[in-house]
């Protein structure tokens, strides 16, 4: 039986999901079994292979151009999208800035800010849009993981059950959000 | 206030809204074009309403209309009483509104020593 | 001197808002130099209807309208006509259709289809003199119910009558009536609700302006039959003109001891307070209505418990829409046998309607229930004007669902219009034509509402806020397939959660425009065109070269230079990009050069 | 007092007349979920969580009284899905942000999403921006955390007297004020009594300067207190 891969992407967020990921433990070790894991922060690999995946997790919110461009290719590549962690389910503290003005928060990060020299980074940064988004409010999105982050059980339980080829019964407290 | 009160104003107040009923049984029209004006129909048109007024008829409304081509005739005033013909009176004065009042309107009988047409 | 003219002066607040007070004045300065004064008398009424054609003048005898009359007419009407007797022609109602001049304000269509019964006085007698209203048959119904019956036999007649809440509700009065009656406890509550707030209705107002005695009787008569000594009158601050003749009525029914202590020296108890609300729509919702009366914010409060059992500082209350109080007298009356053999057998009587929008005859009418929208929009209202389309008929107010077409011959009454999506409401009747998108419609209803929640309950304070932001969503171009589900699901949920009338009728305009326009919504959504070329995200101007003359008045009139061009020679050039869709252009075109397309170009 | 018999959820209940749906509900341990509802004060039936399907109508089970053979049924489709929108609704109005709330793991809207199944917000979230008002000595208020329940209103009428909590403004503009609108360290009516933050079902008013774990609320607080003064 050929391994099912498994892609994750990192959005705005700070990386605690996909620490929780790695928290899972032993489960670890059946996954290496089970699944192939392709492009993701975790690995070298920065594009989806060709064929596309079975599954992507998203950790992070929607707030800048390539992170729309890129969630609208894992929607394309993956069979199954997976909302991973509260930024990616709600824009939870990278959705705090919406409703400020972009530019100027660029300009008081980097165009004050002493590590920069003033310059403004939108020849290597991407443009920030006007509004961080979760990321249903962008592509449809199959499953939802809350928590931020994510406890390691219940990404371990919505994992295993997919690769049982099962909905995953997330339910009560693996609903918990923060 | 009592009922028998209300129903005392009610009959005071409704003769003051009379005009507005429209349901008149007599209707005096006073000619009251140019030539009409030039030879007396204003006092005869008062002395009308006052005659209307002293004798306190509730059914009668008194209205006018334009010239009607009888100058030699004005002021010329009709009588109209529901269901009998119209009269018409020619070369009218106050007096002899007074007179159609009392004979006409009240006792119902024509003047005729002023009616010029009957029709209808 | 016995009167010979009856001059009537509508003083209503559309006519004072026309001038009529100007024209008042000029009339009685024409005819105290003419000297008519003790012939003529001018007398200022309640309104007349025709609100659109202000300000008007009525003269009996005879019954002549004059309509749009200024100033500058009052010397040739006093005299040729009162003077003469020559009716001034040119100010006559001409009928448009049938270019006939009505010499009698009953030949005129506008009236001959009307049934006026609470509208009866108004604009037929000075509504500051008690004499002229009791000269009517004012306040007999009251004596007859204090001294010949009792406060059973009354509520047996009011439901026997049929009578249903004219609020919008249409809950049967009589029924409402009785429950406070059973009720024990000392204190009851008698309240008239004329806060109506619907944006074009003026029903209770022209009620409060042109007859408040009868709504004082009605109220009074209730208040016998439930046993209530007490009530109140909750209008709003915007209607200036009902709250000083309402409290003018209130003195002189005082004064005459028609309320008080001891009414028709009967023994009977009654007064009236008059509470002047803030202008929150929510405050037509009864229970909020009441907390305001409380000197509470105007929130709605769970039914139940409802009025009739705890209501104005928790005593039982009785609370009817001002129409509905304008109804009482003539049932007394008259029997309820006569009321209840007009309009239908389940919804008896008349109502009284504010038609407007995209009809020809703006104002307020009163049919029969039952009588057919197209009989109120196309016989009364003369149809829709500049030979435009009918497109939809939304009754009800902000709340109401829009009728198309295809159900105009819909009779007008509770159970049908329900039917259909909409709601009787207090009885506004919008009139829109093909120049009106219907998305566009739905979205400046919802935004009115979405406004006027109070904030209490979630669904109607955040949902209705969701909804709106869908439909702007869809207005500005950006709206995707789901969103129609989302719409529908969304509004269902408010109208089946939400705590008061409010939100549970608040999403009416937009479900019902989904299921009779439907089409619409699907063009701005996948073609990005919006049929009535209203939406401006979705316009755009285009000068068709065969027709352009060169004249160069669009160019100038253009506020962002998007049409360049030289003088005389054709074609000019519209740049899309630039064009900010004002419309001045197309507006000064001689030529209709300037065309308006809407839709994706393929 | 007067007996009445009645059934939530097919199940056979007898019940005192006069008891509402959620007490009898609650007695019998069938779970109805609320968020306005607060022991010791009147219910208002604001929040429309706690909506149960009586003959096909949906009322507010936290208001309306248990009336003879009624069917009550508290988890119907369309009962389930209309509350899970109510709560997606306030979640997407306010900034419920749990991960850095001093409230979380002690909330009833946390608890709610849990509870009703919440697995996204399916309407765009509308991130407000509101400021914090920390002006009282010793509590502080995060009107993008509020869910205008009313509770706090309630309380503070109802059980302190104090009326120091009020609305203004309406429909998506409505928020909780002090006293006329004034900073709540300006409100002179405040007793500092605290109900309001034991009251509070969220992180919206909460003790200044308290940790996640000591931020621990007493909503029961009110309850025992009007229960021991009806005792007295």
């Amino acid at each position: 039986m050929s391994k099912v891969k498994v892609s994750t992407l990192w959005f705005s967020g700070c990386a605690g999901c996909h620490m929780s990921l790695l928290d899972i433990d032993e489960v670890l070790i059946e996954l290496a079994g089970r699944i192939e894991l392709c492009n993701s922060p975790i690995t070298d690999l920065k594009v989806f292979p060709e064929g596309g995946v079975d599954v992507t997790l998203i950790e992070g919110a929607v707030a800048n151009e390539e992170q729309l461009h890129l969630v609208k290719e894992a929607r394309e590549k993956s069979k199954i999208l997976i909302a991973f962690g509260d930024c990616a389910v709600t824009g939870n503290v990278p959705g705090l800035r919406n409703g400020m003005n972009t530019d100027k928060l660029i300009e008081d990060i980097y165009g004050k800010g002493v590590t920069t020299n003033g310059k403004l980074p939108y020849d290597v940064v991407p443009h920030l849009l006007d509004r961080v988004r979760p990321v249903h409010e962008v592509v449809p999105v199959e499953y939802f993981l809350h928590g931020c982050p994510p406890p390691p059980g219940v990404i371990a339980k919505a994992i295993l059950a997919l690769l049982d080829g099962k909905t995953p019964e997330l339910q009560g407290e693996d609903l918990k959000f923060g | 206030m009592k009922l028998e009160e209300l129903r005392q104003i009610r009959e005071r107040a409704s003769k003051e809204l009379s005009l507005r009923k429209g349901n008149a049984r007599i209707k005096v029209v006073i000619g009251m074009g140019t030539s009409g004006i030039a030879a007396g129909a204003r006092d005869v048109m008062a002395a009308f309403l006052d005659e209307i007024s002293v004798r306190n008829l509730t059914d009668v409304v008194v209205t006018q209309t334009g010239e009607r081509g009888l100058a030699s005739s004005e002021p010329v005033v009709d009588v109209l009483i529901t269901g009998e013909p119209k009269v018409s009176y020619g070369q009218m004065t106050a007096d002899k509104a007074r007179r159609v009042v009392v004979e006409h309107l009240v006792n119902g009988n024509a003047v005729t020593d002023f009616v010029i047409e009957v029709r209808g | 001197m016995n009167r010979r003219l009856d001059v009537l002066v509508c003083s209503g607040a559309a006519c004072v808002s026309s001038h009529s007070a100007e024209v008042k004045s000029a009339l009685a300065c024409e005819i105290d130099a003419r000297g008519l004064s003790d012939e003529i008398r001018l007398v200022e009424t309640g309104c007349m209807g025709p609100c659109e054609l202000g300000p008007v003048l009525l003269i009996y005898p005879g019954g002549t309208f004059y309509v749009r009359v200024s100033p500058n007419d009052v010397a040739e009407i006093v005299e040729e006509h009162f003077l003469k007797g020559r009716p001034v022609r040119r100010l006559l109602w001409e009928t448009p259709e049938a270019r006939r001049i009505a010499e009698e304000k009953k030949q005129v269509p506008f009236f001959e289809k009307q049934q006026k019964i609470v509208l009866a006085n108004c604009g037929e007698i000075d509504p500051e003199n008690i004499e002229e209203f009791i000269a009517t048959g004012g306040y007999e119904a009251l004596g007859r119910a204090l001294t010949e019956k009792s406060p059973e036999e009354l509520i047996e007649t009011l439901v026997a009558s049929g009578l249903r809440g004219r609020g919008g509700a249409g809950f049967p009065t009589g029924l409402k009536w009785r429950f406070v009656a059973r009720e024990s406890g000392k204190t009851k509550v008698v309240v008239c609700n004329a806060d109506e707030g619907d944006p074009g209705a003026f029903m209770d107002r022209s009620l409060l302006e042109g007859d408040p005695h009868s709504v004082i009787e009605g109220m009074t008569i209730a208040a016998y039959a439930v046993g209530a000594n007490h009530g109140y009158v909750y209008v709003r601050a915007e209607y200036p003109l009902a709250i000083r003749r309402l409290k003018t009525a209130i003195e002189q029914a005082r004064n005459a001891g028609l309320l008080g202590l001891n009414i028709l020296e009967t023994g009977f108890a009654f007064d009236l307070e008059v509470r002047i609300g803030a202008g929150a729509f929510v405050c037509g919702e009864e229970t909020a209505l009441i907390a305001s009366i409380e000197g509470e914010r105007g929130m709605p409060r769970t039914r139940p418990p409802y009025p009739s059992t705890s209501g104005v500082f928790g005593h039982p209350t009785l609370i009817n829409n001002a129409e509905t109080w304008g109804n009482i007298r003539h049932i007394v009356l008259h029997g309820a046998q006569w009321f209840a053999a007009i309009g239908t057998p389940q919804s008896p009587g008349t109502k009284v309607f504010a038609l407007s929008g995209k009809v020809v005859n703006t104002g307020l009418v009163e049919v029969p229930m039952g009588t057919t929208l197209r009989e109120v929009i196309f016989d009364i209202g003369g149809g829709i004007p500049n030979g435009k389309a009918f497109k939809a008929v939304q009754t009800g107010g902000p709340s109401g669902g829009c009728i198309p077409a295809e159900y105009l011959d819909t009779p007008i009454d509770y159970e049908s219009l329900k039917k259909l999506g909409a709601i009787m409401g207090s009885g506004g009747i919008i009139v829109m034509d093909e120049d009106n998108c219907m998305v566009n419609i739905a979205k400046y209803f919802l935004d009115f509402t979405c406004d006027e929640s109070c904030g209490k309950c979630v669904p109607c304070r955040a949902g209705t806020r969701q909804m709106l932001d869908l439909l702007e969503k869809i207005t500005d171009g950006k709206g995707e397939t789901a969103d129609i589900d989302r719409l529908r699901s969304l509004g269902m949920m408010v109208a089946s959660t939400s705590l008061c009338g409010l939100g549970q009728s608040a999403p009416n305009p937009v479900l019902s425009t989904l299921k009779y326009f439907g089409h619409e919504y699907q063009a701005h959504i996948h073609e990005h065109r919006c049929e009535a070329k209203v939406c401006p995200s979705m316009i755009r101007f285009e000068i068709n070269p065969a027709a352009c003359r060169a004249c160069d008045k669009c160019r100038t009139v253009c506020p962002v230079t998007a049409i360049t061009g030289k003088p005389g020679t054709p074609p000019y050039q519209l740049d899309a990009q630039t064009c900010i869709r004002c419309g001045r252009c197309a507006e000064v075109c001689p030529f209709d050069a300037i065309a308006i397309n809407s839709g994706d170009l393929n | 007092m007067e007996t009445i018999r009645l059934k939530i959820d097919g199940r056979e209940i007898t019940a005192q007349a006069g008891q509402t749906i959620l007490e009898v509900a609650k007695e019998n341990g069938i779970n109805i979920p609320t968020l306005c509802h607060l022991d010791g004060v009147e219910d208002v039936g604001a929040c429309r969580l706690c909506i149960v399907d009586v003959h096909g109508q949906l009322v507010t089970s936290c208001t309306t009284k248990v009336g003879a053979d009624m069917d009550v049924q508290t988890q119907t489709a369309p009962v389930k899905e209309y509350r899970r929108m109510i709560l997606e609704l306030l979640f997407a109005e306010g900034s419920h942000v749990c991960s850095f709330c001093v409230s979380n793991g002690g909330c009833e809207l946390q608890d709610l999403a849990c509870d009703l199944e919440m697995h996204s917000v399916r309407v765009p979230y509308s991130f407000p921006r509101n400021r914090i008002d920390a002006t009282h000595p010793q509590f502080l208020i995060d009107r993008d955390r509020c869910v205008l329940c009313g509770r706090c209103v309630r309380v503070c009428a109802q059980v302190e007297g104090a009326h120091t909590w009020g609305f203004a403004e309406r429909g998506s503009t409505a928020r909780v004020i002090t006293d006329l609108a004034v900073d709540w360290g300006q409100a002179e009516s405040c007793t500092s009594c605290g109900k309001c933050v034991e009251s509070c079902p969220t992180g919206a008013i909460v003790r200044k300067g308290a940790s996640n774990a000591e931020m621990r609320k007493k909503a029961d607080l009110v309850g025992r207190l009007t229960e021991r003064r009806e005792h007295e």
